[in-house]
C-alpha cells in the first residue's frame, strides 16, 4: 500500500492521515467544496475536490470517491466513520477496482449489516441476544410472546430507530392497544407498519466491545462503557467499564467468538446492553472504526487505525489475546458545536479563540484550528478530549482539569464543554453508577 | 484629527466591515473606501502552515495546491459557468461537474472537440470526463469562443476544476 | 466625535447586521456603509479565557484579578512614582517595591503615618509593608498632597501594586 | 496541604499547576511583571507578582518568594526547576516558615549539592564515580594520577563548568603543558586556577535514572536516555535507552542505592555516564524535578509532580519497586525559541499562529498561547513534546508525523523544531548510536 484516499473529513479524517503517515503511506483527502480550508485538506499529502457541500453529492458520491481513488493513484480508501463506512456495495466496488478497502470485507458487512441478521448470527455463536420475537403477525402472537419473555416488555419498529414506532409494556392489559399504536406510528414515520417485541432492559450499560480480526484469528481489546447518551447519541465514554471482572471477561470473549464466527476482518465493535444482574444481550455491530475507539488505544495501547492499515495490508495479527494487557483508565469526551442548554441545538460558527488543554495523560483529536469557520453542512463533533490516568477517579479528576483549561470561541458559539463538566461532577456518575437513560434521569436533560 | 485618531478609525472600520463611510465634523470631512473583493486578515489566523509543507504536487494531479479555483459559494451546490475572474474579462468558466481524467477527443486518434480559438453553441461538446470507465460528455452552457483551454488532455480532474474559459457571444 | 464613540457605533452596526447608516448631529454628520464582499477576520487574540475562570479572589488578596496595576514597561526594571492615569490628573502613584502587608500605621494604636488630604514631604514615611516579619518603611517619592490611599491597612500587597496617589506640588 | 505557591514560570509553573487541580489543591503563582499575561497566571487560581522581569529580583527573591506564600496564605511552595529548585537555603527557610517545600530535604541537597560531595557519598554507596583526583597540588601528582588512571585522560576546573579549564590529554608528553593551560583557564575564567583530573570517556552516553524517595523507602523508574545535546543543553531525551537490559538494570540499581543511602525525599534524579562497555559512572544528582520528566512518566504511567506533592504531603510511596512496569518508548523533544541555522541564537517575538499535534500517544507540555509573546528575560523553551509508541521506531516515526503538524508562527520567530526533524532523520540516531557528543559529530552543529 503506497497511497489511501481519505474518503471522509473532520477529526477522524485527521487521525486517518495520522496513522497513515506514521505507517509511511501517502495520504489523498477527498474532500467537499465546504471543507476545502480544512485541516485534514492542508496535513495530507494531496487534496481532491469530490463534490458540493451536501454529503449526498461529496462524501457519499461513490463514482466521485472511486474515479477521485483512481485518477490520484491511490490503492487504499479508507472510509472512516458514517458516510460509507459500513456500505458493503461500496467496499465491493473498491474490491471490484482493485482498490482495498480499508474496513471489514462485503461478506462480513452483510452477515452483520442488519440487526436481524446480526442476532441469527449471534444465536449461532451462542452469544446472547435481547429475547425478542420477529414481525408480529397479530396481536395474539405478541401476547404468546410477551407472556413467554416476562414483562415489562418494548415494541419496536422493524424499518425503524430512533425512538419512533417503540412502546414499552408494563401488563397484558396494555398490549393490545401499545401494538395498534406502535404499528399507527411506525407506518406514519417509516411507511411500514411491521413491529417486533423485545424483553425490556431496565436501566442497561451500554457497553461494546473492540475486536480485531486477520479473518481468521480475532482478538478482543475489552470494553468499553458507552451509557452516557442522550437520544441514542453518545457523549462520554470510558474504559474499563466499572462492571466486575467476571461479567467483563464473559462479555469480551462472547463477543470474540461472534466475530471470529464471521471470519471478521478489521477493527470493529460488538455493542450489547447489560442489565443490573449482569446478563447481557449482543445488540448490533459495527463493522467499522468508532469516534469513541481512543479510549481503547489509552488503555491498551494499540493503535487501532494502524491496525486497520496493517490488517489491510494482510499482515496477519501480531499481537495474542494474552498480549493485550490493559493499564489505567481512560474517559473521552465529545465536544460537540451544541448549546447544552438550549437541547444541544446544533451551534454553528467561527472558531476565533483556541486552547487545547496539555499536560499528562491528556490526548486531543481535533479538526480545529484558530479561524476554523465550522460548516453547516455535517455532524457536529468538533473535539475529543481523553484522559488517561491510572484510576477512574483520577482520569475523572485529569479530565476536569483539562476541561477547565480548554478554550473553544467564537461569535456565537456554544460547546457541550459545561454539559461535560456537569457530568464529570455528577456524584452517580462518579460512583459508576451510570446507564443509558442517566442523562435524562440523573441531569434531567 | 491625528494619525493616530485617523489610524484608530480605519482600524474600527476593518474590524467592523465596514466598506464605505463618510464623516462630517466641524473640524474635517472624512471619506473611506474600502475594496470591493477586500479580504482582511489582520491577523494571520486562517489556516496555519504546518512545519513541513505538503510534499509537492506529483503533477499532473488535482490537489488543493493546484491552481485552486475561486470556491464556489458554500449554498451553490452545482459548479456551473461562472464569471471568470482572472485571464478573460466576461468570460464564462466551464468547471468540472465530477472527478475523473479530462480527454479533449473523442478517441486517441481523433481529432479535439474543440480548440482555442473555435466558436461553440451551447450545448456543444467540448471534452469528455472520464470516471469509472464511463466518458462523459461536457457540453459548454454558452454559446462563445473559447479563449482558453485550462487542462491538459489526459490530466485528472477535481469537482469544481475550471475546464475552459468562453467569451460569451 | 472621538474615536472610541465611532468604535461603539460601528459596533452597533455589527451587533445589529446594519449594512448602511446615515446620521447628521450639530456636532457631525455620518455615513457608513458595510459589507460587499469585505471579509474581515478580526481576531481576539489577547489572552484566552478558560472554560473554568479562576476563582474569585479571596478578598483581600492581591491577585491578577484584583485592580490591576498598569504594567510596568517591561524595561523598567524597578517600579517607581509614575503618572497616574486613571482617577487623578496628574498625580504620582506610589507602588509597593516589595510583596508583604501593608501597615499604615507604625503600630496597631499608633495614628496613621498620612490621611488623604494631607500634605507630605519627598522622603516622608506613608506607610510600613510588612514581609518576613520586618518592617520597611515605604517613603514617598515627591512632595505633594495625598489625594487617595488605594489599599486598606493589613491588606497584603504584590510588586508593583499602587499604594498611594499624591498630587505633586 | 491547601494551597501552594509555584516560584516558577512557564511550562513548568503549568505543570505544577495541572498535578496540584488534579490533586485538588489551590494554586498561586508568584510571577515577574514580564509574566503578567502568561498562560500559568491565568490558569492559576490566583497570582502575584513578586518582582520585575530580572529572575535576580524576582524568581530568586527569597523574601518576596515567601513573604508572597504568607499573605496568600500558601501552606506550600513547588519550586519547579532552576530558580531556587536546588537551593538548600530557601529550602530551610521554607521550613522555618512553616511552609512546606515540595522536594527533598535540606539536608539531601548539602549532601548530594555539590559535585565532590556527591562523589564522595556515591563511594560511600559502592556507586562508581568517574576515576580521577581531587583538586591536583603539581604537576607530579598529576602525572601519577593519570598513569594510574589511565590515559586519555580530562583535566576539569575545581570551580567551573560549560567547558572553560577542559584539557583532553592523550599522552604524558602532552599532560604538563596542559596542566598550565587549564589552571590558567581556570583562573581567568572562575578566578580559581584549582584543576583535577578525571578518567576521559569516550562517546559516552548519558544516562540518568529517575528515583522517587519517602525517606526511607526509595523507587527507581528507570532511565532516561539525554545524549542528544549540544554544548552540555540536552535537546531531546528518550525512555528507555538503547542500552542491555542487565546495563540498564544495574545502573538503576546504583541509583537506587546511592538515594536510599542519604534517606532521599521527592523525585529526584541521578546521572551516569556509560561507556561502550557498558561500565557506567555516576556524576552527579539533580535533586528536583527535571524538564525531561514526562518521558519517565509517559513509559511508566506514574505522575511525578503529584508523586512530589503526595510524598510532600507524608504519604508514604505506594507504588514498591515490582510494580513500577516499563510500557512502551516515549521521545521527549525541546521545542527553543532559538536558531539552529543560526548557532541556536534566541529568536524571540509573538506567537500569531499555533497549532500543536495531537492524536494518539503525543503529549504537549506548553505554556504558549497565540497572541503570546515571549518574553526576552529567560530561558527559551516554549514547549515540549512527548510522543510514546509500543516501539523505539514506532516512537520515532509518530514523532515525525507529530512536528509535521505543529505550527509555532509568528514574526521573525525561530525554533528548534527542523533541528529536531534532522535528528529524528539521522540513522545513526535511529539505531541507537548516539552519545553526548552526536550532535557535534553527526549534526555538525
Amino acid at each position: 500500500m503506497k497511497k489511501v484516499l481519505i474518503a471522509n473529513r473532520g477529526e477522524i479524517a485527521l487521525r486517518i492521515i495520522r496513522a497513515a503517515k506514521e505507517l509511511g503511506i501517502k495520504t489523498v483527502v477527498a474532500h467537499s467544496t465546504a471543507d476545502e480550508k480544512s485541516l485534514p485538506v492542508l496535513l495530507a499529502d494531496e487534496a481532491i475536490c469530490i463534490g458540493p457541500p451536501p454529503s449526498g453529492q461529496s462524501y457519499l458520491n461513490i463514482p466521485n470517491l472511486l474515479s477521485a481513488a483512481i485518477v490520484t493513484g491511490a490503492d487504499a480508501i479508507h472510509p472512516g466513520y458514517g458516510f460509507l463506512a459500513e456500505n458493503a456495495t461500496f467496499a465491493e466496488m473498491c474490491r471490484d477496482h482493485g482498490i482495498t478497502f480499508i474496513g471489514p470485507t462485503p461478506e462480513n458487512m452483510r452477515a452483520l449489516g442488519d440487526k436481524a441478521t446480526a442476532r441469527k448470527v449471534a444465536r449461532e455463536a451462542g452469544v446472547p441476544t435481547v429475547p425478542g420475537t420477529d414481525e408480529l403477525a397479530s396481536v395474539e402472537e405478541a401476547r404468546r410472546a410477551a407472556h413467554e419473555i416476562g414483562y415489562p416488555v418494548i415494541l419496536k419498529a422493524s424499518a425503524g430507530g430512533g425512538g419512533r414506532g417503540m412502546r414499552l409494556v408494563h401488563t397484558e392489559e396494555e398490549l393490545e392497544r401499545a401494538v395498534q399504536q406502535a404499528q399507527e406510528e411506525a407506518r406514519a414515520a417509516f411507511g411500514n407498519p411491521a413491529v417486533y417485541l423485545e424483553k425490556y432492559i431496565e436501566e442497561p450499560k451500554h457497553i461494546e466491545i473492540q475486536v480485531l480480526g486477520d479473518g481468521e484469528n480475532v482478538i478482543h481489546l475489552w470494553e468499553r462503557d458507552c451509557s452516557i447518551q442522550r437520544r441514542h447519541q453518545k457523549l462520554l465514554e470510558e474504559a474499563p467499564s466499572t462492571l466486575p471482572w467476571e461479567t467483563r471477561k464473559a462479555i469480551a470473549e462472547a463477543a470474540a467468538r461472534l466475530a471470529r464466527h464471521v471470519g471478521y476482518v478489521s477493527a470493529g465493535t460488538l455493542e450489547f446492553l447489560v442489565d443490573k444482574e449482569g446478563n447481557f444481550y449482543f445488540i448490533e455491530m459495527n463493522t467499522r472504526i468508532q469516534v469513541e475507539h481512543p479510549v481503547t488505544e489509552m488503555i491498551t495501547g494499540v493503535d487501532l487505525v494502524q491496525a486497520q492499515f496493517r490488517i489491510a495490508m494482510g499482515e496477519r495479527l501480531w499481537i495474542q489475546q494474552e498480549e493485550v494487557e490493559v493499564r489505567g483508565h481512560a474517559i473521552e469526551v465529545r465536544i460537540n458545536a451544541e448549546d447544552p442548554e438550549k437541547g444541544f441545538r446544533p451551534s454553528i460558527g467561527k472558531v476565533e479563540t483556541l486552547l487545547f488543554p496539555g499536560g499528562p495523560g491528556i490526548r486531543v483529536d481535533s479538526h480545529l484550528y484558530a479561524g476554523y469557520q465550522i460548516p453547516p453542512h455535517y455532524d457536529s463533533l468538533i473535539a475529543k478530549i481523553i484522559a488517561w490516568a491510572p484510576t477512574r477517579e483520577e482520569a475523572i479528576r485529569r479530565m476536569e482539569r483539562a476541561l477547565s483549561e480548554t478554550v473553544i470561541e467564537g461569535p456565537g458559539l456554544k460547546t457541550t464543554i459545561p454539559f461535560h463538566q456537569k457530568v464529570l461532577q455528577n456524584a452517580f456518575f462518579r460512583r459508576g453508577a451510570v446507564y443509558t437513560n442517566f442523562v435524562a434521569r440523573r441531569m434531567e436533560m | 484629527m491625528t494619525p493616530k485618531e485617523l489610524k484608530q478609525i480605519l482600524q474600527a472600520l476593518v474590524e467592523h466591515g465596514v466598506s464605505e463611510l463618510t464623516l462630517e465634523t466641524p473640524d474635517y470631512k472624512l471619506t473611506v473606501r474600502r475594496g470591493g473583493e477586500v479580504q482582511v486578515v489582520a491577523v494571520p489566523q486562517g489556516l496555519p502552515t504546518p512545519a513541513s509543507p505538503p510534499a509537492p504536487l506529483p503533477s499532473p494531479g488535482p490537489t488543493g495546491s493546484a491552481p485552486v479555483p475561486p470556491s464556489p459559494p458554500a449554498e451553490a451546490p452545482q459548479p456551473e459557468a461562472t464569471q471568470a475572474e482572472d485571464s478573460c474579462a466576461g468570460c464564462v468558466e466551464i468547471r468540472a461537474p465530477i472527478v475523473g481524467t479530462f480527454y479533449r477527443a473523442p478517441a486517441p486518434d481523433a481529432p479535439p472537440y474543440v480548440e482555442e480559438g473555435d466558436r461553440v453553441e451551447k450545448g456543444q461538446v467540448l471534452c469528455i470526463i472520464e470516471a469509472m470507465k464511463l466518458m462523459n460528455e461536457i457540453e459548454s452552457e454558452v454559446s462563445g469562443i473559447v479563449k482558453k483551454i485550462l487542462v491538459k488532455n489526459g490530466e485528472p480532474v477535481e469537482y469544481g476544476q475550471p475546464l475552459f474559459l468562453i467569451q460569451p457571444l
